[in-house]
């Protein structure tokens, strides 16, 4: 299971910074500092943690509308983040994105996206560009069960399957697609099938489980890192709060979101780490005290953040044309 | 009989007005069934009409779409609704190559008594990707019609309008107005489509208004009221097919018009309509027409920008008092 | 095998109808009188005709850009087909579609297609209509290789198997997409396979031994007819001209071509009429005479129509508007 | 030096130069390759610049436009093909969410210098799903900007530039050109985007014409000149950004403008245009603009038909004596 205990510290603290910002991000929607949509990645922590804590800096990864955790376990700044969701100057896009389109060039963070299977295509794209210059960088590209019955998610793993691209493809399978149970958008119960119809590898593993998702994804990677194509990894998990803040989720059986909130997968993790993994409550404590703090700066640097100023709002649309886009 | 309701409420009730009516006429798209539609506007439409008739997909808007077009092209009145406008993108194809086009290029045999709503619209801090007004392109495809109510009377007409036409119909809806109250006569019926509507009489002005628009104009008319501007505002509520004798009629009147829309104004069709006016009326016009729309960027997130983004009724009055 | 002679016949009839019908229209083209792109189905007869054997009048077909053989199998009128490849004002869509557009309402083709994938799609909104009215009717999409790799080929297949919808889905795999053969645009060998992606059976057959597609969509056909939902039926065929009339093909192989020429479906059937179904060669003849002299009528038929008025052109855009289209 | 080259050899010989100066430059799209792409514009290509940077895709637009986001945005400089304009309908969610619009919403964390090459346009009798004219649609997404050139030199220099862009630019070819020879300077390079071309003096009238139509202008200059009317024909080749200040010093010598494209006239590019002209030089136009473009219908097969539809010479001739 666990390499070692600081490789287990670090899937910890990954998780549990997802979870704490992911709360804090709760909050301050229901107060009504974080404006628009936000999608909560809260009990589906181990899955881009897991895959990530094999990923180098110089590795890609895309995201979805869903894309905190993502974004977080690729190594983005928690700051520049909460700073993006309160719609300010200093966040990752200015305040021009929000929450559903943070984006890190310089960390392979090739974006949030707020369209339904776009990532899909642009990881081809990306894999593409790792294939021509020849290096051993990996794309990962993270999506929900839902937009697997999307146009691109076929479009694009047929591409990359014929390509050989160096792409893995990790399905998030939460159950939903909005209000939509897997049951009731696809006849299938695994996504992971459908590598077939691109004669490529599919695999499944227990999402709520870091250690699972981590192995999984690292054959998958290593895969793809030498050059033998891409993999359609698929994770089993859940959304413990609605599609959107806002959604009630009435949709969602109550015994099921019980049955899968005894599995969450940070309680799953921190159990582990002092039933056997040789770790102290002390220790634990101290993870989660380092992480409450980095997310209080975090959002006290979103508040005290000033909102971008108007010029601003008709930069970045092209390189070199600014002013004309002004006329309204 | 008159009551208080919700352009999201006058929209449900066209919808089952309709579906009540006639057998033929069903509803589909992502969440529209017992989640009752991401914004809520078909909400209790699952449970009056059933699960044959009110259907979730999955996330398939191409295929949304291209179900919609055989359905009608074989008997039924199909109203398929994609989520948000801005996703009509990864739908182009079958709303523009086959819904729009398919009666013709089959020389009539095959036809399309389609509906296809859509949110759309800003407002909400929803984004570049959750916010745009697309009309230009969708008036600008042969075939297609294309209605944009402002008011839950005309959300409500229009809808029984555009469910009885023998054509593929896009119906905008207004994210921002969802909420919007105003009194509803529901014994009024059907609006027909190309009819536009006088929101406002006046002498000194034409303004043409659409969707959310139409408030701000109403806005900037009261503002303009102190200076003893007197605007005329009007809500073409159908986009294509146009009522340009309306606006003709008033513009022969006012001899100044005004056209606003909230689409990224290069391009917009508040441009086709200005081009119109200028081409059409140029002897009758005192002062060039102005078009308001838009910055010309993509929608903004931040709270900050996007009210800057956003024409508003200010905008309007500067434009009237530059035209002197 | 074959259940009567007079199944045979029809089945003959049909193909030969399609072989003497495109060979007309390749030669019309080559003298210039049929203007536009023009996609023969010469080598695919077999397909369409053992398929729409298994049709009613009432049943629908949806088809493709090379759709003159489905046409003619579901009982399309050869007249009116010709006059629409010459764009005069008696074809079937007045001239205003040509060779890519013809539909027939009255004879349940829901039309030809230019664009790939626009089939697939509207296939599910016809079979929609079939569920919602409670007839036993079917509806049969043809497509090709090439058009599985496209959204609306995974869009609409997940959405008739989750709805149950009747329709039988027939790829003609006639091993291209344009110059792109199958082994480059997709990893898989069998386009069947991909029905495993949305839990429906997958059936593979050789396209062109008519009796074997026949059979094979048969069962499909039948298993929709009764609710039991959608089949994707693989027809393995070849596409004996160029991708479109002016197409020297110089990307198939010399071999390959060869080798399916030997396979000629209607050598093989006529061949099969005479050895073991019972048939003389002046049996056979006969019923090349028939088609001759029909196709013959249906060229003259289309030489002798008229072009289409300038007035038509602005008709059967709307309903209902028509002098406001004129502007220009 | 200079040679006679096709339109085709002109498009072509842009990217060739384009991917021997630079080895991020890469070319995708169905048939592409070995086949030389449907029209045989990238005939060779294969043969030079191999399989890896001259890439037959499958049939799936959404992730061929994809692909060049992605990779533009991680180092390459993709040229990706869309067969046919038409086929811009499929691939629209990748070019106008977020090749257009990414760069935007990221605030500038990430670029994409690519180029969507396409090839629109009717004449051919290839029907109304392989002969549209979409510049209105792509010129109204901020983010995106367009070229569309009407000669082997322009689509030579357009070429060059639309590749050195640091902005994804859609890059129209019209079909109908293809094997148009005109003479060509190799040595000229890259013709900057933004820049109009006067292709004829003229004093009595502006007409602004793009793609194709700027040869039934200079049809119609030549007829008219019979008459003793001087036609200034304007060439804008770059679509956005739009080259205004040129038709502006035109109109205010000529005081007349007729704007011609290929487009369906309701809604077109060309509309735009017009609106523009009327509102900012309303003191300066002795008579309304005329708007030329296509009929408001699908584009229709019948060699009867389509020579109806499209715009001509003629139209011209007509819209400008109309004008007095
Ligand atoms: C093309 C498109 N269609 C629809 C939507 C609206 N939408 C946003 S998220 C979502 C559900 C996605 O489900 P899934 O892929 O399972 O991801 P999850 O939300 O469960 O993480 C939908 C339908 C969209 N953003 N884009
Ligand atoms: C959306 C779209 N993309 C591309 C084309 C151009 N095109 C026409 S036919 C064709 C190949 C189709 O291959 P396949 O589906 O195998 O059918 P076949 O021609 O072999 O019968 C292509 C790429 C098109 N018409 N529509
Ligand atoms: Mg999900
Ligand atoms: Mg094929």
């Amino acid at each position: 299971m666990a390499d070692n205990k600081d490789m287990v510290k670090d899937l910890y603290l990954t998780m549990r910074r997802i979870r704490e910002f992911e709360t804090n991000a709760m909050n301050l929607f229901a107060e009504g500092k974080i404006p628009g949509f936000v999608h909560l990645y809260l009990g589906e922590e181990a899955v881009a943690s897991g895959v990530c804590s094999n990923l180098r800096e110089d590795d890609y990864i895309t995201s979805t509308h869903r894309g905190h955790g993502h974004i977080i376990a690729k190594g983005g700044d928690l700051k520049f983040m909460m700073a993006e969701l309160f719609g300010k100057a200093t966040g990752y896009c200015k305040g021009k994105g929000g929450s559903m389109h943070i984006a890190d060039g310089t960390r392979g963070i090739i974006g949030a996206n707020g369209i339904v299977g776009a990532g899909q295509s642009i990881s081809t794209g990306v894999g593409l560009q790792i294939l021509l210059h020849k290096t051993d960088q990996v794309c990962v590209c993270f999506f929900g069960d839902g937009s697997t019955n999307q146009a691109t998610f076929h479009e694009s793993l047929n591409l990359a399957a014929v390509w050989n691209l160096p792409i893995v493809f990790v399905c998030e399978n939460n159950g939903y697609g909005i209000s939509n149970p897997q049951s009731r958008h696809q006849k299938i119960k695994d996504v992971a099938d459908r590598a077939v119809a691109y004669g490529i590898p599919g695999v499944v593993c227990d999402g709520n489980d870091v250690f699972a998702v981590r192995e999984t994804s690292a054959e998958a990677i290593k895969r793809a890192r030498e050059g033998k194509g891409p993999t359609l990894v698929e994770c089993k998990t859940y959304r413990q709060r609605g599609h959107f803040e806002g959604d009630p989720a009435i949709y969602k059986p109550k015994e099921e979101q019980e049955a899968w909130l005894k599995k969450d997968p940070l309680d799953k993790m921190s159990k582990w780490m002092t039933d056997e993994g040789g770790f102290s409550a002390a220790e634990v404590k101290a993870i989660d005290d380092q992480v409450k703090a980095e997310v209080a700066e975090a959002v006290k640097f979103a508040e005290d953040s000033p909102y971008p100023t108007p010029e601003s709002g008709v930069e970045d649309v092209y390189s070199d044309i600014v002013e004309e886009v002004r006329d309204r | 009989m008159k009551k208080m309701m919700t352009y999201s409420e006058g929209i449900r009730e066209g919808m089952s007005a309709a579906m009540r009516k006639d057998p033929d006429v069903v509803l589909f798209g992502e969440d529209v069934g017992m989640f009752g539609g991401c914004f809520g506007v078909s909400a209790g439409m699952f449970d009056e009409f059933g699960p044959e008739r009110v259907r979730d997909t999955p996330i398939s808007e191409s295929a949304i779409i291209g179900c919609a077009v055989g359905a009608a092209s074989t008997g039924l009145r199909p109203i398929a609704e994609i989520m948000m406008m801005d996703f009509l993108t990864v739908a182009m194809d079958q709303m523009c190559n086959n819904a729009a086009k398919l009666r013709f290029m089959t020389g009539g045999a095959l036809h399309f008594p389609m509906v296809i709503r859509t949110a759309g619209g800003a407002g909400v801090n929803a984004a570049a990707q959750h916010s745009q007004s697309l009309e230009a392109w969708v008036t600008h495809v042969p075939g297609l019609k294309m209605v944009f109510p402002s008011n839950a009377q005309d959300a409500y007409g229009l809808m029984l309008s555009a469910v009885a036409d023998d054509n593929p119909v896009v119906y905008e809806e207004h994210k921002a107005m969802l909420a919007m109250e105003s009194e509803v006569d529901l014994d009024e019926g059907p609006i027909p489509l190309g009819v536009g509507k006088v929101v406002r009489p006046g002498s000194d002005v034409t303004i043409v208004a659409v969707g959310n628009m139409v408030h701000q104009a109403l806005a900037a008319a009261e503002t303009l009221e102190k200076d003893g501007i007197d605007c005329e505002i009007i809500d073409p509520r159908t986009l294509y097919p146009f009522d340009f004798d309306m606006v003709a009629n008033s513009i022969d009147k006012t001899h100044k018009a005004i056209v606003v829309s909230e689409e990224v104004k290069r391009g917009g069709y508040m441009g086709e309509i200005s081009a119109q006016i200028s081409e059409n009326l140029f002897d009758s016009l005192d002062a060039p027409v102005v078009r308001i729309g838009a910055l010309n960027t993509p929608v903004p997130f931040s709270p900050a920008l996007e009210p800057i983004y956003l024409p508003n009724a200010e905008d309007i009055v500067k434009a009237v008092r530059s035209q002197g």
